[in-house]
């Protein structure tokens, strides 16, 4: 630490990632750590839905999903998931600080119709996929991944080895993991765990 | 366990969190600002009964279960205490405004 | 007939042909002076009580199944005065000073074994609940020791002192604790009470009560109408089931609660251990199997059979404390149906039905207590004032704020 | 050296691998097997016959089955930390390099000392442990018990740590089909053609079941080649997955269960895979096709070394080629028992005898072999092996194996976990599944009765297909393999009635004898489970698989009823013994449960941080600086820097909570017993929140963004319970409020940055647009702010220390960097990091209360906050809170206390009692709570609850600490040790 007083005004913050940008191909499986995404969380009040699905089409081109599915717009590779009946995220290619604004300017210009809050530091996001993924994952996911009974489009969020995850299938065989930031290390070391141990 | 879940579709009980009977969803009207004694010591028994007194049925009971690993809704579950069998499962928020439960 | 050393020799050589029933199996009378419904632990030794403390011995035991067959016969026999608050410790400890005697009360051995009781602690919070609680303790007359990590180590060598999740910080010891075989305990108080005359009737369910203008005179059961003066419900886990049939609701919730034991195993752990960052005690039956348990299954259930979670749960909780006992493997788990109360802590009271008593709301804990239990019991049936060291057992307490709550998690039962 | 019993002429049995030769040692001694031996395959085929010591007396005994429900073979599997203990040598796979030994006796095995325990037998029966030690008193835990414990028990545990690694995981599937057996794989071939998700599992490490060990043919072929061409069929099918090695534990709720696979146990080393792995198996359907056991009969001297099931010896000779005895004698009470004559006398073992207690005509010839219908067996010779067996008819034969077959129980086990009661068939004269079984679950094959080898083909084949297509499959599923329907003919013979000295045993492990069963009766034991318990029938390892229903039918006969009165004792999972890892997976160790890292942990890490957990996270819990060589050095400076100048602390631990709604403000009225629907925007107010039983739940403050934007902080330990309870009243009580609400905890790196310099520090980090005066920003502020030149912020000006504070929140991603530019900003203050110790220093200074005051048990009338629980409103715990006992006047309260010598340190969990008085529990009058050392005032000083306390100031009361011996007198001062009128919050 420098013992002299800075006098000039303080450096810009320097941002983290939660796993240093893990990136890694074990055993069949690449594991890669997902950052500069904007995650939002939006509450629909229910005198609002339809108004707030109409703003969603009309900015991006997409319906608003069913809870437990996903859909995605080309605008910033923007995946509407539907967690919960009144709830959704919104996950977004993004690296700036102020992804409520972001989100805010296209749907909620009013400010009124929907409550947002920003989640975009509060997950870490793995990308899972390959080969023997989906042997891993059933070490750790209790729910049901199999292709057939969660195709691609799929949301979930469950937990694994206690911890809080989303599972997102977004293409073939590829998977996305969020779990609570604060876990990233003990989360990463479950998901590799289950490659090694599967392997 | 597995409890269907109206939205989510079947998932392990143990993503959820227990609470108890759902009678916890009746919660007694407050006696009011400037209420008698003997208005405050009914609402007190009333309370007393809703908080602590239990009709622990074995069979079919409507019980509380919390989504906390999962969509975080709270919900009706009615199952039998003796089979463990699960007849129903609604979201409490539409049990609670079919019920007119309101602040 | 009495057992003793010399009638044990006699018997082994003559072929043991000379062995009495340990009780009788009697027709149920017209009439008791008490009736107590459930032979269990509690209800043998009230009747045990009765019998031989207050000279009450016209009284039945009436059981819908086999004697024992309930939480007493299916529990991790620990028994400890280790107690927080001032409505429970002299309780409990009194219930070990009749422990440390019942031997020689019962003429039964039922192997009362205080081995010691070590409860460990992983954090300053749990070290100074546990200085309050041992302090307690000590002023109670239980006594108490608390440990540093290296006693403990030197205790339990093999716990898991250097790579554990939640480090090992040291233990509130009491020496007295200990394990008592279970079954024994309902034999030893069946045959205590049967030796003064008490008629212990069993498969004989009590299916309901005959209540006039506010008095019980007897009760219906699956072998006729039986009359008695005193009706003392004593049912644990059916509690509800049973006070129902007299139109009461009470502050209990019926939840499972499991149990484990491993394959016999030659002595590893000699005392009871328990996990404090986790769901885990344990102690090794004479027999030499690791009997052990953890948390309740969470959801209301008379089905005496629980759920893969909570096994998950427990073994979790015991390998983290002792890996060492990895490869011991698990022979058995079985569930108990618990009498949860609003606050953890049990009733023995009147009810407001004349001649009705209940006893009940004992959680996972009630095995420690049955001398205790059975004795306040007796009292307050041939007295019909509590007993000093129970009076804080009452039904109504809930409606005063007078709450018994040692985990401090309030009105959910599933969390005591 | 050489495997003198393996079979050598016409080898044919696909089950052992001739050219695979391993070495392994029993006892120390080398022997030689094959690949597809088992450990007690390749025992009997080099001669070993005695193989371990019973339970209780210590009898030599042998392999007893050929398979999991195997009583007697136990052994000590491999050594040091990877020793297992009862090892059934019957389902050990061999390999090249096995080490095992015998359990259970003092000296060798041959020659166990504790065998004297069978001449004290007479005083050994059963519950003779109840009627004595009781004289004296004393001896008991002196003596006697200590002597009991230590001749109890059977293998050992090596006491080092499990070194093995474990795994779980989950499946799911339209029909798990439990056993491979000819049932199972018909079941699974229909299933699978049909097009279901199939499971097929068996605890084997050969599927096939009895076909193994058979010399039927199946669809035209041998048994063992028809099993490997479905197995080879049904690998081919995306649609199935085949798991050998794997056992069915147990039926849980809802189709989930359990099932345990072995996955490197046939190996010599794991080479860092897990050993085992535990499977939680979704099924809409199971198919239980787990086949039948067989029975013995109970005879004088039946436990001997050489004694075994007949089916078993048959398997031993087909499946692996290998005879237990050189002169082998069958003791049987139905026709599939002839079956071991036929088949061992075809690979050329010389029947010495077959004894059949039914007296029709015998069902064939051996030559030089007695054939004895009608007859029992009435006593047996050998220590250590069979020798000879003594016939009801006075003849005496030698012999060094007798095979006895008493026919056969269904494996109803998994069809019971749901407590369901099997049922009495007559003509089977075995108990069948039935009563409730677990919902969904079909039994086909001989686990249903279904015990020829036709019907157990057809009755598993027809079944998956029913299921199939009414799950909507529609594959093309062919007809079923042909099979024989061999005779199941059987008779009602269970036991040898004797009235000779000599003990017939029912169980062997814990030596139950016939006699320890009639005497439980005598004194009164009538319930099957009193009996199971007076005398450990059926309590041992096996779980009474073979030893269960002859003890019945003693029983029975005693009391003179029929074998169903007298019923079963309850099923059980495990369906075998389960290592307890197995059951802990990968939990363990550091992976025990996941660990939570604060934002500024890397810059923890660098400053030396020491750690400690709370709950899930680790927390700094001081920060030492070089040449500090106590805790309590590094804490006090601290202390000191922080209320001399500023200190930094991570407190992003706590909850945070994001609610929001046009009735946010409406809401939190009703959660917290304190208003808050006036919170003014940019205000920030201490709330007390209650459980519905007025009790103190948790508390924190809340600040006001926006007209419709709340941000509640609770504490760390209460931040996932709290939101549950709020979603609670949100959804089940008022759903009518527009409230909505997120976890905002991860999102945010939140500091307290503390003490009279703190304002100072933040001027030189937050961007300058923003007043932060004590005018402009005053205390109980917060706002949305921007620090370090853009980036987001959120400033709350609160304080838990006493001192001028804020705390600070930027996105987590900055939470290193901001604590560095902290730092770096208050260099010329002389800042500090603190950690959780400082922390809880400076908040027991200013007497405010935390996790030890708010355990559960205290009232807002305890804390001194009575006054906030508004009368005015509604609120959780409002009402209840009124009770009588709960605002007492003599009710404990919050206060202070000092030393009365101040060198005197203080403990929590003192007791408090006037002076002078007995410590007893009459005379307690509260506790200590919480204690520090106070660097600020140079000594003790504690908080804690005490009668009546808020009028007790200057008392001075006894603190009992007689378990940490340091008892002493302590003054009641106000818990307001600092700063008492909060000027220095404010300025
Ligand atoms: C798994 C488990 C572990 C436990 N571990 C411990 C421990 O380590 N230490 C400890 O102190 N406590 C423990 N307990 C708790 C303890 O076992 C119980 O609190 C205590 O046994 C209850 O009292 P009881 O013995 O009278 O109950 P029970 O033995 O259950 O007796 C009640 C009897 O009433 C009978 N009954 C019910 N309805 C009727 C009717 N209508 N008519 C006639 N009879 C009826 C029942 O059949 C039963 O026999 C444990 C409990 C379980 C289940
Ligand atoms: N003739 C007779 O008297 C008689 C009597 C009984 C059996 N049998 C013969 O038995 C066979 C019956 O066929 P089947 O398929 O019903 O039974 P089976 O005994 O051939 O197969 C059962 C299979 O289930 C497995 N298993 C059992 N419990 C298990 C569990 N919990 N988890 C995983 N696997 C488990 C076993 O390892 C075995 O492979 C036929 O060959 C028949 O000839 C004949
Ligand atoms: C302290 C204790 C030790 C036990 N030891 C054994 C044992 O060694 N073997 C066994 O099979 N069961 C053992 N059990 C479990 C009982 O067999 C039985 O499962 C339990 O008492 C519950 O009864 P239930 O299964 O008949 O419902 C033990 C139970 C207790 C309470
Ligand atoms: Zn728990």
């Amino acid at each position: 630490m420098s013992s002299l007083a800075p006098t000039t005004a303080p450096a810009p913050l320097r941002a983290l990632t939660a796993l240093d940008d893990f990136s890694e191909d074990m055993y069949g499986v690449n594991v890669v750590e997902v950052t500069n995404k904007g995650i939002v969380s939006v509450a629909i009040p229910n005198a609002s839905k339809a108004a707030f699905s109409k703003a969603v089409t009309k900015s991006y081109k997409v319906d608003l999903p069913e809870v437990g599915l996903f859909t995605q717009s080309k605008t910033n590779n923007t995946r509407f998931l539907g967690l919960q009946q009144d709830q959704l995220f919104v996950l977004f290619d993004y690296a700036g600080d102020r992804a409520v604004d972001e989100i805010s300017a296209k749907v909620n210009s009013d400010k009124q119709l929907v409550y947002l809050s920003d989640q975009s530091d509060s997950w870490v996001t793995l990308n899972v996929s390959g080969e023997n993924c989906l042997a891993a994952l059933e070490r750790i996911c209790s729910i049901d991944i199999h292709p057939d009974s969660f195709p691609v489009g799929s949301v979930a969020r469950t937990s694994m080895e206690h911890m809080a995850t989303i599972i997102i299938h977004e293409s073939e065989g590829s998977y996305l993991l969020l779990s609570l930031r604060s876990f990233a290390h003990s989360f990463l070391h479950a998901v590799t765990t289950s490659i090694k141990n599967v392997s | 366990m597995i409890i269907n879940h109206p939205l989510l579709g079947p998932r392990d009980a143990a993503e959820f969190v227990y609470l108890g009977d759902a009678s916890l969803m009746n919660r007694p009207e407050w006696k009011g600002e400037d209420a008698s004694e003997e208005q405050t010591e009914k609402t007190l028994d009333a309370y007393h009964d809703y908080l602590y007194i239990r009709e622990n049925k074995a069979g079919e009971h409507k019980e509380l279960w919390y989504h906390e690993q999962g969509d975080r809704s709270w919900l009706v579950v009615t199952r039998h205490t003796i089979s463990h069998e699960i007849t129903k499962v609604e979201l409490a928020r539409d049990v609670a405004v079919a019920n007119g439960n309101k602040s | 007939m009495r057992y003793s050393a010399l009638k044990v020799i006699k018997e082994a050589l003559t072929g043991h042909k000379g062995w009495d029933p340990v009780w009788r199996s009697p027709e149920p009378k017209k009439h008791y002076d008490v009736i107590i419904v459930g032979g269990g632990g509690h209800g043998l030794a009230t009747a045990h009580y009765l019998a031989n403390q207050y000279g009450i011995t016209n009284v039945a035991v009436l059981e819908k199944g086999w004697i024992g067959g309930g939480n007493v016969g299916r529990n991790t026999t620990i028994i400890r005065s280790n107690y927080l608050l001032p409505e429970n410790e002299p309780f409990y400890e009194y219930s070990m000073k009749l422990w440390e005697n019942l031997e020689q009360d019962t003429n039964y051995n039922s192997m009362v074994s205080q081995r010691g009781i070590l409860n460990l602690y992983h954090s300053d919070g749990q070290r100074d609940a546990f200085v309050r609680r041992g302090n307690g303790m000590i002023m109670a007359g239980a006594g108490a020791d608390l440990l540093d990590q290296d006693a403990v180590r030197e205790m339990y060598p093999f716990l898991d002192f250097d790579n554990a999740r939640f480090p090992i910080k040291g233990g509130l010891l009491q020496k007295r604790g200990g394990t008592v075989r279970h079954d024994a305990v309902a034999w030893g108080y069946a045959r205590g009470a049967d030796s003064k005359g008490v008629d212990i009737i069993q498969n004989c369910e009590v299916t309901g009560f005959d209540i006039k203008d506010g008095i019980c005179t007897g009760v219906k059961t699956t072998k006729g109408n039986i009359g008695a003066n005193k009706v003392a419900v004593c049912v644990a886990g059916s509690s509800s089931r049973v006070m129902a049939q007299a139109g009461m609701n009470l502050p209990i919730e019926s939840h499972v609660l499991q149990a484990f034991v491993t394959e016999g195993l030659k002595p590893v752990i000699d005392g009871v251990v328990t996990f404090g960052a986790g769901h885990f005690y344990v102690s090794q039956s004479d027999k030499g199997g690791l009997v052990f348990g953890g948390d309740l299954d969470g959801y209301n259930s008379y089905a005496q059979r629980g759920n893969l979670p909570v096994v998950e749960d427990v073994c979790e909780g015991g390998i983290a404390i002792m890996p060492a006992i990895g490869r011991a493997k698990l022979l058995r788990m079985w569930g108990g149906i618990m009498d949860m109360s609003m606050d953890g802590s049990p009733f023995i009271d009147r009810t407001h039905v004349k001649g009705l008593y209940f006893n009940g709301g004992w959680c996972y804990g009630g095995f420690k207590a049955t001398p205790a239990s059975g004795m306040c019991y007796a009292h307050l049936l041939a007295t019909d004032t509590p007993h000093e060291v129970a009076k804080g057992f009452k039904l109504d307490r809930f409606r005063s704020g007078g709450m018994i709550d040692e985990k401090g998690v309030g009105a959910q039962p599933n969390l005591h | 050296m050489s495997q003198v019993n393996r079979l050598n002429s016409a080898s044919k049995s696909t089950s052992i691998n001739r050219e695979k030769m391993f070495s392994f040692k029993f006892n120390g001694q080398t022997f030689q097997g094959y690949e597809g031996d088992t450990l007690a395959s390749a025992l009997l085929a080099n001669g070993q016959i005695l193989v371990g010591r019973s339970f209780k007396y210590h009898r030599p005994r042998g392999i007893f089955t050929a398979g999991s429900e195997e009583p007697n073979a136990l052994i000590h599997l491999r050594t040091g930390a990877h020793q297992e203990p009862n090892a059934r040598a019957t389902v050990a796979e061999l390999f090249n390099g096995l080490v095992a030994t015998s359990q259970n006796h003092r000296g060798p095995l041959k020659y166990d000392l504790m065998a004297i325990n069978d001449l004290m037998s007479p005083f050994l029966s059963a519950g003779f442990y109840y009627k004595t030690f009781m004289w004296p008193k004393v001896l008991w835990e002196k003596l006697y018990e200590p002597v009991i414990r230590h001749a109890a028990g059977l293998g050992e545990l090596s006491k080092l740590d499990d070194p093995d690694i474990y795994d779980k995981g989950f499946l799911h599937c339209d029909i798990l089909i439990i056993g491979a057996g000819p049932s199972g794989l018909s079941a699974a071939l229909a299933a699978g053609q049909a097009g279901s998700r199939v499971i097929l599992a068996d605890e084997d490490f050969q599927m096939g079941g009895r076909l193994n060990s058979e010399t039927y043919e199946v669809a035209g072929m041998a048994g063992s080649e028809w099993v490997s061409n479905t197995i080879d069929a049904l690998a081919a099918m995306d649609n199935v997955r085949l798991m050998k090695r794997t056992t069915v534990i147990g039926a849980f709720d809802h189709g989930i269960y359990s099932a345990v696979e072995r996955k490197t146990d046939h190996l010599l080393q794991s080479d860092g895979k897990p050993r085992q792995v535990l499977w939680k198996i979704y099924s809409k359907h199971a198919i239980l096709s787990a086949g039948s056991t067989e029975r013995p009969i109970a005879f004088p001297n039946n436990d001997r070394p050489g004694v075994m099931l007949a089916a078993a010896v048959r398997s031993y000779a087909n499946r692996w080629e290998v005879t237990p005895g050189q002169a082998v004698s069958i003791f049987t009470n139905n026709d599939d028992g002839w079956r071991t004559a036929t088949d061992l006398a075809a690979k050329g073992v010389k029947i010495a005898a077959v004894v059949d207690s039914r007296s029709i005509a015998p069902l064939a010839e051996f030559p030089g072999a007695h054939i004895e219908m009608g007859t029992e067996v009435v006593n047996t010779s050998g220590r250590h092996g069979l020798q000879t067996i003594t016939l009801s008819n006075g003849k005496i034969i030698d012999t060094d194996c007798l095979a006895v077959s008493g026919g056969w129980n269904p494996n109803v086990h998994l069809s019971c976990h749901h407590r369901g009661i099997p049922q009495w068939n007559k003509e089977l004269l075995a108990f069948v599944p039935g009563g409730e079984l677990p919902p969904e679950m079909y039994v086909s094959g001989a686990a249903n009765g279904d015990l020829s080898l036709a019907s157990a083909i057809k009755s598993g084949h027809d079944i998956a297909n029913k299921l199939s297509k009414a799950l909507g499959h529609k594959g093309r599923v062919k007809a079923c393999a042909k099979a024989e329907n061999e005779s199941t003919a059987n008779s009602d013979f269970w036991f040898v009635k004797t009235d000779t000295k000599n003990r017939s045993w029912v169980d062997l492990q814990n030596d139950v004898t016939t006699k320890d069963i009639v005497l439980a009766q005598q004194e009164g034991f009538n319930s099957v489970e009193h009996v199971k318990r007076y005398t450990t029938l059926g309590m041992a390892t096996d779980q009474g698989k073979t030893s269960n229903l002859p003890a019945m039918a003693v029983m029975a006969d005693n009391a003179g009823k029929t074998i169903p009165e007298i019923g079963t004792t309850i099923f059980r999972p495990p369906y075998t013994p389960v290592s307890m890892s197995t059951f802990a997976g990968r939990s363990r160790g550091k992976d025990f449960r996941p660990t939570r890292l604060t934002p500024s942990h890397q810059y923890a890490e660098k400053q030396g941080a020491v750690f400690v957990e709370v709950g899930a996270w680790m927390r700094s819990q001081w920060l030492p600086k070089t040449g500090e060589t106590h805790w309590r050095e590094s804490v006090d400076r601290e202390v000191t820097q922080t209320r001399n100048s500023v200190g930094m602390c991570d407190v992003s631990t706590l909850g945070k909570i994001d609610i929001q709604g046009k009735d946010a403000g409406e809401f939190l009225n009703r959660i917290y017993c304190n208003t808050f629907a006036t919170l003014k925007v940019g205000m920030v107010r201490y709330g007390l929140m209650l459980r519905e039983d007025g009790i103190a739940m948790d508390d924190g403050t809340t600040a006001r963004l926006t007209e419709t934007q709340f941000v509640m902080t609770t504490t760390t330990a209460n931040a996932v319970s709290v939101f549950r309870h709020m979603e609670f009243c949100r959804q089940c009580l008022w759903p009518d409020l527009d409230v909505h609400l997120i976890s905002a905890t991860e999102q945010y790196a939140q500091y307290s940055v503390a003490g009279p310099n703190a304002r100072k520090l933040l001027e030189k980090v937050v961007d300058k647009e923003f007043d932060i005066s004590n005018e402009g920003f005053p205390f109980m502020a917060c706002g949305e702010i921007s620090v370090c030149g853009g980036t987001p912020a959120r400033l709350f000006r609160i304080s838990f220390s006493g001192e001028l504070a804020y705390e600070i929140a930027v996105p987590t991603r900055y939470g290193v960097s901001m604590m560095e530019a902290l730092m770096e900003a208050g260099s010329e203050f002389d800042s500090v990091v603190y950690g959780t110790e400082a922390l809880g220093v400076m908040r027991i200074e200013k007497g405010h209360a935390a996790g030890n005051e708010l355990n559960g048990q205290t009232t807002a009338h305890n804390l001194g906050m009575g006054r906030m629980v508004s009368k005015k409103k509604d609120s959780i715990g409002n009402m209840l809170s009124e009770r009588p006992n709960m605002v007492k006047d003599d009710a404990n309260r919050l206060v202070g206390f000092f030393p009365v010598d101040k060198s005197n340190n203080l403990n929590a969990g003192m007791h408090f009692m006037t002076t002078g008085k007995e410590a007893n529990t009459a005379n307690d009058e509260g506790w200590m709570t919480s204690v520090a050392f106070s660097p600020s005032l140079g000594h003790s000083i504690g908080i804690g609850y005490i009668k009546n306390g808020h009028e007790r100031t200057g008392e001075t009361v006894t603190a009992f600490n007689g378990l940490q011996d340091n008892t002493m007198e302590v003054e009641i001062v106000s818990a307001h040790f600092i700063d008492p009128k909060g000027e220095r919050l404010r300025v």
